[in-house]
C-alpha cells in the first residue's frame, strides 16, 4: 500500500543532508512551511543551498535557518524585504551566498527542472547585468538568454490538503511556488493542514498529482509568520 | 534651480493611467506609487488585476479585521479576490507575464532613458544587496509598459535621461512615463510630451528632464 | 464590462482567415470541440494548418475538416487511429502535409509558445530520425534536442464549465491539450458545455484563467463522437 | 526451423512483469500487450497506473454502459479512475514522463537490440504513415523501460537483434525484455537471460535470438 504519510515534522526531514539542494516553498509570508523549516533547524543539517523567492522574514521560519548558519547559498529573486533582517547582515558580512534569479526565470527554471528540461530561452533580463556570463541567441529577430533547468535533492512545501498519495490542494495565493517546486526535487516533503481519506479531493481539482510528493505531514494548526513577527518570535524558541 | 509647480498629485497620476487603459485590460500593477491606479478605474470600465504571486483578479483591500495572511499581492500586502478571479502557480503566472498576455504593468522607476530603457531594480550601490523580483520579467514580457514616477528625484536630479547610470530592468520596454509633471510618451524619434500639469511650460519642464523632449 | 461569451459556434469562428493556424484540443474521442470544427467547415476557412493530436475519426469533426479540403497541414503526434480513415487517404495522394512531433514534445512546445519561451531542449527523439535536422546539444553529459515553441492564430477547445471571464474547467480525461492550446492562441475560442455567473467557479479550481481565452460559446449537449462514429454520420450532414 | 515450446501466455507473461514492480511504482502501459500487466498486480500491491492523456490512477475498465467518452487511456479505450487519482492536462503528463517521475513503462516492440536500443513506432515502410505519440517522450524520460513482446514475430522472424533495422524509438532505453520464452536483461555486458520458459533450452533460445545471449 502507498501510504507516504509519516508521523512527524521531525521525521519527514530526517533523511536532509549537510549540502543538499533545498527548494523552499512560499511567498512573503504566504505558503511557507515554517514548521518544517524548523524541524530542519532542529536536525541541523548545514552547508545548504536554499532555493527560495525570498530570504525569510524576522528570526522565524527560512530567516532563522539561515541565521542558525545552515545555509551557504541563497538562489531567489528578492533577497531582502522589509522584515529581511538576518540575510542582509550576513551577506554584508560576506558570509552567505547570492545567486540573484528574476522571479519569472526563477519559477521557470524550477518547472524545467521537473519536467526534464536541461535549458530553455528566455527574454528576461536581456540587456541587463543579469544577463552577464550567460548564452544570448536570437529567434525571430529578438534576443534571448539560456537558462538553465534547476532540481533539487528536497523540496519543503506547504498545502491545505493531502491524501496519503501526496496529491495537494493549495490555499490561494499560498499556492505560488510550492507546486513546481514539488516536481523539481528528488524528495518533495509537505506539511499539509489537512490529511483525507484518497477520493476526498476531487481529482479533477489537485493541484500536485502524488507523484511528485514523498513524503506528507500533518500540521493541523500551521504557525503564522505575520502573527511569529509581531509577537517578535526567535526559533529556535 | 528652477521654481517648478508641484504638478499632479499621485492620486491625479494613477487616475491619468486608469483613464488610459482600456475596458478589459488585463494589467499588472508594480510595488508603491503603482498600486494607487486600482482606486482610480472609473465606473463603468473592467480591468482585470493580475499579481505575479498567483491571482487574476485581484480586488479591493479587504476590510481591517479581514486581512487573510494567504491571500496577499506581490507586495506582500493583504488583498481581497474579485467573483471571477482565479488562483495558479509561479510559473503559470509568469507565463502568462512572459507569453504577452498581460497587457499592461504600471511600474516605478529610478531612472527611463530616451529609448526607453528602464532602470528600477538597484542603484547599483555596491554593497547593497541585489533584489530584482518579477519587474525583469514584467518589462520582457508585457507589451505596454507604463512608468509612474515623481518627474524627478527627491533631490531635484532628473529621472528621466538620455541614458540610465542605474543597473537596466530592460532595454527599450517603457512606452509612457507619466509624472507629476507630464504624460511622456516614447517614441521612435524620442520623448514626446503628452499633457502637462498645471503650470508647467515646455521650457521649465526641459529643465528637470536630461533627455530632449518633442512638443 | 468584460463579457467573451458569443452568441454562436458560427459568430465565434466568423474571423478565422484562409492559411491561419490553428490548434485544436482533444484526444481520441475526448475533448474535440466538435461543434466549433464543424462551424469552421460552414465557414470555410482553407489553406489551415492544423496543431492536434490526432487527424480525427470516420467523417465527422476534425476528419470532415481535412476530408473537406481546409487544411494543408497537420502537426501531430499520431496521424493515423483505428477510426481515422481521411488523412491516411489524403496523406497517401500527397495532398496533404504532415509534421510529426513525439506527443510529449507537441505538448511542451504549446506549452513553450503560450510561456513566451522560444525554444527548449528535451531529451526525446534523441538518436531518431525524428532527431533530423534538428540541432543537438550536450547538457550534463547527455544529449538533447532543441525544440522551438509553438503558436496558432486559433485555439479551438472544449471545456465543461466557463464563465464570461473565459474561466474554464473541463472534464475528466477530455482536458488533455486544451489548457496548453488556451495559452498558445492569439485568440482561443472555447466550446463550453455550460456557462456560469462569474465565481460560480471556485478560483481555486479554475483549469484555465480567462486570461487565455478570448470567446465562449455554450453548446449545451455537444455531440459524442463516438455516437456520430456508431451512426456512420458524415458533416457536412 | 526450430521446433519451439509454445512458452508462456500473454497473461503469464503480463503476470511476470507485474510481480517485478515493485509496490508503490508509478507505472505508463503502452497499448496493446502491456495493458495485460494491469489485471496481474498481485493482491496487497499497490501500482499507480498513468496514462499520458491525462490521468494518474487509472482503474480497472467500466462495467459495459458504464463507459464514458471522456475518460479514457491513451489507447483510447474508456477507462475508469481510482479513489485518489487525479486528471492534468498534457504537458503536466509529459512532465511527469520527460522528468523522469514515472518509475517504469512497459512497452511493445517491433525490434530490440542487444544494446537496448528499442523500435516500436515505425518500420519504416515506404509510403506508410508515420506515427509515434508517445513513445519517445517514455522512453527517453522513464529510468525503467520493459519490453513485452513475442519472442519473434509472426513469421518466426527474431524481434531481438544485434541491431535494429527499423527506425528507433530510442538509443540505449530498454532494461528489460518480456517474451513468451524467456525473461532478458539488457546489461552493459550484452543480454543476459534472467528466466526461461519450461521446454526452452538455451539453445533453442539463442537459435531464434538474432543476438548473443549470456546465461
Amino acid at each position: 500500500m502507498i501510504n507516504k504519510i509519516v508521523p512527524s515534522a521531525a521525521e519527514a526531514v530526517k533523511d536532509i543532508f549537510d549540502g543538499a539542494v533545498i527548494m523552499i516553498g512560499g511567498f512573503g509570508e504566504a505558503g511557507s512551511p515554517i514548521e518544517l523549516i524548523h524541524a530542519l533547524i532542529d536536525h541541523g543539517a548545514k552547508d545548504l543551498t536554499v532555493v527560495s523567492n525570498n530570504t525569510g522574514n524576522g528570526h522565524v521560519g527560512l530567516a532563522a535557518l539561515i541565521e542558525n548558519r545552515q545555509v551557504r547559498k541563497m538562489i531567489c529573486s528578492f533577497p531582502r524585504t522589509a522584515q529581511s533582517v538576518v540575510f542582509p547582515e550576513l551577506y554584508k558580512k560576506g558570509e552567505i551566498e547570492l545567486e540573484l534569479v528574476p522571479q519569472g526565470t526563477l519559477a521557470e527554471r524550477i518547472r524545467a527542472g521537473g519536467a526534464g528540461i536541461p535549458a530553455f530561452y528566455t527574454p528576461t533580463s536581456v540587456g541587463t547585468p543579469l544577463q552577464e556570463g550567460k548564452e544570448v541567441r536570437e529567434f525571430n529577430g529578438r534576443l534571448y538568454v539560456m537558462e538553465y533547468g534547476l532540481r533539487a535533492d528536497f523540496a519543503l512545501v506547504k498545502c491545505k490538503m493531502a491524501d496519503r498519495y501526496g496529491n495537494l490542494i493549495y490555499n490561494k495565493t499560498a499556492r505560488n511556488f510550492n507546486p513546481v517546486m514539488c516536481m523539481a526535487a528528488r524528495t518533495t516533503i509537505a506539511q499539509a493542514s489537512r490529511v483525507v481519506e484518497p477520493g476526498d479531493i476531487d481529482p479533477e481539482i489537485v493541484v500536485t498529482p502524488g507523484i511528485f510528493v514523498h513524503k506528507v505531514v500533518e500540521i493541523p494548526n500551521p504557525l503564522s509568520e505575520n502573527q511569529l513577527l509581531k509577537e517578535n518570535r526567535r526559533y529556535p524558541w | 534651480m528652477v521654481n517648478l509647480p508641484k504638478g499632479w498629485s499621485n492620486e491625479e497620476i494613477a487616475h491619468k493611467i486608469a483613464e488610459d487603459l482600456p475596458d478589459g485590460a488585463y494589467v499588472n500593477l508594480g510595488i508603491g506609487l503603482p498600486e494607487l491606479v486600482a482606486g482610480q478605474i472609473p465606473e463603468g470600465k473592467e480591468i482585470i488585476f493580475h499579481t505575479e504571486n498567483g491571482l487574476l483578479g485581484v480586488g479591493p483591500p479587504p476590510a481591517p479585521g479581514e486581512e487573510d495572511d494567504e491571500l496577499i499581492n506581490a507586495g506582500k500586502k493583504p488583498v481581497t479576490a474579485i467573483p471571477g478571479s482565479c488562483f495558479f502557480h509561479h510559473a503559470d503566472s509568469f507565463a502568462m507575464v512572459r507569453g504577452g498576455h498581460i497587457d499592461y504593468c504600471i511600474l516605478g522607476a529610478f531612472q527611463v532613458s530616451e529609448k526607453g530603457d528602464l532602470a528600477n531594480w538597484s542603484t547599483g550601490e555596491p554593497g547593497a544587496i541585489p533584489a530584482v523580483g518579477g519587474a525583469m520579467d514584467l518589462v520582457a514580457g508585457v507589451p505596454h509598459v507604463f512608468v509612474i514616477s515623481s518627474h524627478t528625484t527627491k533631490t531635484g536630479e532628473p529621472k528621466i535621461v538620455k541614458e540610465c547610470t542605474y543597473p537596466l530592468t530592460g532595454p527599450r520596454c517603457v512606452n509612457r512615463i507619466y509624472t507629476n509633471l507630464a504624460v511622456i510618451e516614447v517614441t521612435d524619434k524620442g520623448l514626446q510630451v503628452r499633457e502637462m500639469a498645471a503650470g508647467v511650460t515646455p521650457e521649465l519642464l526641459q529643465e528637470v528632464t536630461a533627455a530632449p523632449l518633442c512638443f
